[in-house]
């Protein structure tokens, strides 16, 4: 399926380039609609406005740990538009742009960061999302077993995971390929390759010339796409979804993109990588690109695009609002969903925390 | 009714359950073809076919992790370990993910699974096959842990672990898994987690043990009583959340505590067990609670495993002198 | 003398002693350019040069494999574990490896290797950012664990770590990192593992805690004195092998005792400590021994996590309730 | 260096064929010398023999679980015969052949299996061997620390390091492998591919159409060699270990051998593979072709074989005696080697134990 795309060849897929030109030669590969390009775009500007405000949050004291999205949202929101809403959608941790085409609230996003659990708490037939996962890669064998769970079932439905170019390092990224290719699972592992694993560059995380090519250790394809061309993402992320729903297993896909921020809001970037290097990325932006695309196919004006961006911003800052309004977890609830019946070992710690607590607050 | 030994019921209450419940399935390393190296899942491939009973390949990690996918997309899996030494791969899915997805999804995502796994020593065994932490289990928050020691428990029991919304780990004491047969129903039954068994009443020493010590903790209680000491002989039978109204009424009653189990002595089980007591029966209590545990050391290989085992005169031993014990 | 915080006493020791042994290596996720998320290996990579600091790939469990095949190799590795949420994924390695290579070879190979990592909670942090699971360490035979709680016992114990001949787990009060600054030495010295300290002395109650906990235990031992009650306060520092002897003369002068600890109490270190105590120093004891511990839950994310925490008036009161406590 | 031997193109290297004819037309190849080949040869015999009198012991109920290694011997064999003797030998546990290689005698091999602690007693001085690992592939992460260690001591050992088929499944594999190709560690990986692990085929523990092609995904190279051949894997090691020697990193052999026996003494393969295949590899047997080979040659005759084996059978009933009669573990030792000082808590109960077996025994 992606013949003229192996990565073993130094082929990496791209269809919008930096000028946001769209390559008219590459025939037979599925193109977002001029509808979604626009919600694309959308989708794009909204989660950059929440993205930033975020940190602006958290630098006002706010908002405490939050690790930025910016420069990576064509990855997240370009395949999640492949697929179809009740397919699973598995985060890492770095898909705001993903939830929000999956229409989960921004406000649950931003209550989850102000450190409430209630921000997980996505229903799973509704948004068919998993929370977002800390320890790295470690979601990626829920992912396939998921995969498995809808293969038994005969849904149809298949599951697109994330994970970062330094989850490939673990042992999990491993197992769950391998376990996805002996199952013929359909799953999608789509890898963020943001350069960086907080500061140790790509090139320290593995030896391999790309990520993509991994794949073919485990008897399927992978593709290296540009993770900054949201119709490359979209592509190759149909293409495999096709292929996974039709029996034909995993499929492997390396965005390759940049993180424009910093790690999270604790890091300082600057201690290991060049401004240089920051500044050239800058120019390869997703949204750039795709704004000068819609603008050179008139698909919106200027005009229409500042009231957009005004609107992202006030969106955003009322979804911050209504998460940091959102109700406290109680002392209780530390303990309710221990188990789904607290037994009696617990009910006795809650009792005796609530004693305590009674002389303290 | 049938007689079956403990290993015979471990197969028993899967076939029955998965009769019961098409969802639930089941994996691990040889569980297909060969039915488990020690044929717990024995004819389960052939009569379930081959998407509910399955081999995985080798690594336990992926297999649990797996798991708990397939119990978030609404299957109910029973994993195999194939023996509890190798089920330290799958600690991180274990404690960063199985026990905690309902919590940290306030309960939109939950992981109805069970891990199974052989442990206990005593059977000339490699290294790494004779292992009995499950108190490292025990401190983990949000997943049970379970350890039958009779073929009636183990069928009653695991039925209930697999019925059981939470995770949980299923120890199973391998040195008794041929030991003795028992009459075991046919029909599906449970066994409440969460509540240990008296096996044996008595009045002036309450002595705890569970799993594969149970035999030798039976036998030195069968032997204490011809001796006239009457201990009364509790089977703890989950490890977690462990039966305190139980554990604290027979020690108010007797006075005396000694608990038994082969796992390391330093952070174990009856370290918790005699923690607990010492607090909440604190002034019933006659003698100084003791345990009779593995020591901290690495499980010897065969020729030496005798030197680690709790065998049953010294338990007998060790009662003796806590019965004995005037202040 | 240099007035230093615990984390700059990490790097103090680190610095120390690569310069007077050159077989000694530290790496791990970050741990290189970057110094460490925390700063503990600052300068280290400039100093001694990519070949003695430097970054390895994302991967818990290649990091101590790796380490541990260096340390046979004749190497003196001190990996670092970005937070101790994240060592799960080594579990294995530690508990199938690093704790047995000693005694599987009977000492023909062995493991003198450390392993940091920042513990504790209280700092706002990310899920797993906040784990307190040493009762996990303390459970296997064969390593040995340490926890300093100031800057001086800090430097102290990490030289004593890196120069002991057996696997240390070194596990550092990240809220304490910063918390306040004292008087270090600028040469090498060590404490030694397998003491603990006593940090006041007091004849009515035995106060214990160790490491992140410290500082609440610390302003509570005052609280109390300040109220007429003298509590003893021992800094345990080391979690295996553990110090009976300072724990059994302070109980048995105090006839009362209070372990304090963040991570869960099931199987946590207060159930080992008291159950050593209630054994060793039973007729010594006044009241029930007691702990004031982490639930059985997980750790909460920030929102909630003064719930989780133990405050300091929660063990000024739960002390008051020791000391009256009449039979 | 292994340019016409990619798995990939579905190459594999045999140089000895099934009838014992050595391959004339491969050029530029590491070839056994007369001497080595009759060296090779002995080992292979004495292993053979050492192997089936352990079986036999077990039989007869003096030898606990044992795991037979019949069938694979030209791969530890031919392997560490490639590679110098102060080099790292870090075994999985079906390398008895590589181990006497190394001079390691039989009887400490017998005492591992007898269940006595000092039977992986190995001098590392003397031998540079590890001890069995039982945990699956977790052994594959200390090679790469040892060979990291010789590296930054100027050196110039490397290590060879064993797993199974089975093994490559494991996330320890995985990153073991990565960690290797980024620190360009001069390893060996070996995996024995003997078709199962325990009763699970090949193809149900991965889903590539060869093991040695996982490789490339670390950025090194694979070959599969005909394990049977001791040519073959000779010739491999050799290369691979002249490449690691001068700084190109590591190398993936893959065996492609067979277990003729059953996985341990307490196995049934009959339970999981047929017995025609079990035929087959029969006639590929290690021992019959290169027996055929020194016989064409005229290295030796047949009488001499005949007195070879009986010897060898003497050899292995002997090592047995003298593991059998060695002095067992004591309490004392079971608690001596936890850590290099016995600290109090372990004193404590060690005296606690002693005064408990003086009631029993
Ligand atoms: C198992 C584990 N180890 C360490 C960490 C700490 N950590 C958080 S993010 C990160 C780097 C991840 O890099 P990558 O996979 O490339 O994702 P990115 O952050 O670049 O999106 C690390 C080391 C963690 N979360 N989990
Ligand atoms: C981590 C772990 N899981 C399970 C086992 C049990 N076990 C022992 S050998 C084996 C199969 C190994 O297969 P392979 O790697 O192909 O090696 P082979 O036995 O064929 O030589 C298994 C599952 C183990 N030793 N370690
Ligand atoms: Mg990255
Ligand atoms: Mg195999």
């Amino acid at each position: 399926m992606f013949e003229n795309f192996d990565p073993r060849d130094g082929k990496r897929l791209q269809l919008l380039d930096e000028n946001g030109n769209l390559n008219s030669e590459v025939k037979d590969l599925p193109l977002l609609t001029d509808i979604q390009v626009l919600q694309a775009y959308k989708t794009m500007i909204i989660t950059r406005e929440a993205d930033e405000w975020a940190v602006s949050l958290n630098r006002q004291g706010r908002m405490p740990t939050y690790p930025p999205v910016k420069g990576q949202e064509a990855n997240s929101i370009g395949s999640l538009m492949a697929v179809n809403n009740d397919d699973w959608f598995v985060q890492a941790f770095r898909e705001l742009g993903g939830l929000l085409v999956r229409g989960v609230p921004l406000s649950m996003h931003y209550l989850y960061f102000l450190g409430n659990e209630m921000g997980s708490h996505y229903e799973p037939k509704k948004y068919h999302v998993l929370p977002i996962s800390v320890p790295i890669s470690s979601q990626l064998p829920h992912a396939v077993g998921l995969a498995y769970a809808e293969l038994y079932k005969k849904t149809n439905k298949i599951t697109l995971v994330f994970n970062g170019d330094g989850g490939t390092s673990v042992g999990d990224f491993h197992e769950s390929l391998n376990f996805a290719g002996v199952w013929k699972a359909p799953v999608i592992f789509y890898v963020q390759n943001n350069q960086y694993a907080i500061s140790v560059p790509r090139h320290h995380q593995t030896a391999s010339t790309t990520i993509a090519e991994k794949a073919f250790g485990y008897g399927f394809t992978g593709v290296q796409v540009d993770g900054n061309d949201i119709f490359a993402v979209h592509a190759a992320s149909r293409i495999a979804a096709d292929h996974a729903r039709k029996g034909g297993g995993p499929t492997l896909i390396e965005g390759f993109t940049y993180r424009l921020g910093a790690h999270t809001t604790a890091d300082d970037p600057t201690r290991y990588r060049e401004d240089e290097e920051v500044k050239e990325w800058k120019k390869k932006d997703p949204i750039i690109r795709l704004e000068k695309y819609v603008l050179n196919k008139k698909l919106i004006t200027e005009k229409q695009i500042e009231k957009l961006k005004k609107e992202a911003k006030k969106q955003a800052h009322a979804a911050f609002e209504e998460a940091d309004s959102f109700q406290k977890e109680s002392l209780e609830n530390t303990f309710r969903y221990t188990f789904k019946n607290m037994p009696p070992i617990l009910e006795e710690q809650l009792r005796q925390r609530r004693e305590l607590e009674r002389g303290v607050n | 009714m049938q007689a079956l030994t403990i290993i015979a019921a471990v197969n028993d209450a899967l076939m029955t359950e998965m009769q019961n419940d098409k969802n639930i399935v089941t994996f691990g390393e040889d569980v297909g073809v060969e039915g488990g190296v020690f044929r717990a899942t024995v004819n389960l491939q052939k009569k379930f076919g081959e998407r509910r009973c399955f081999d995985s390949p080798l690594a336990e990690n992926a297999i649990v992790g797996t798991a708990l996918g397939m119990a978030m997309g609404g299957l109910r899996p029973v994993v195999e370990i194939q023996f509890s030494g190798f089920v330290y791969p799958a600690f991180n899915q274990i404690i960063t993910h199985v026990s905690r997805m309902r919590n940290r999804t306030r309960g939109a995502l939950t992981a109805p699974m069970v891990i199974r796994m052989p442990y206990s020593g005593g059977i000339r065994a490699l290294e790494l096959h004779s292992e009995s932490m499950e108190a490292l289990f025990g401190h983990i928050p949000g997943i049970k842990v379970v350890i039958p020691s009779t073929p009636y428990d183990t069928k009653g029991l695991l039925i209930s672990a697999i019925r059981d919304e939470d995770p949980v780990i299923f120890m199973e004491p391998k040195r008794l898994y041929r030991a003795f047969k028992q009459e075991v129903p046919e029909q599906a039954y449970t066994i409440p987690i969460g509540r240990a068994g008296i096996v044996q009443q008595g009045s002036q020493l309450t002595l705890i043990s569970y799993g594969s010590q149970m035999k030798e903790a039976k036998e030195a209680t069968a032997l204490l009583h011809k001796d006239g000491i009457s201990a009364e002989l509790i089977d703890l039978r989950t490890i977690y959340p462990y039966d305190k109204a139980t554990i604290l009424e027979s020690v108010k009653k007797t006075g005396r505590l000694l608990v038994v189990h082969e796992g390391p002595q330093s952070f174990g089980v009856a370290a918790e067990i005699i923690a607990m007591t010492s607090k909440d029966a604190f002034e019933y209590l006659e003698a100084p609670p003791t345990r009779l545990t593995g020591a901290d050391t690495i499980f010897p290989l065969p020729s030496a495993e005798h030197h680690y085992m709790i065998h049953t005169d010294q338990i007998v031993k060790t009662a003796r002198q806590i019965v004995r014990y005037q202040p």
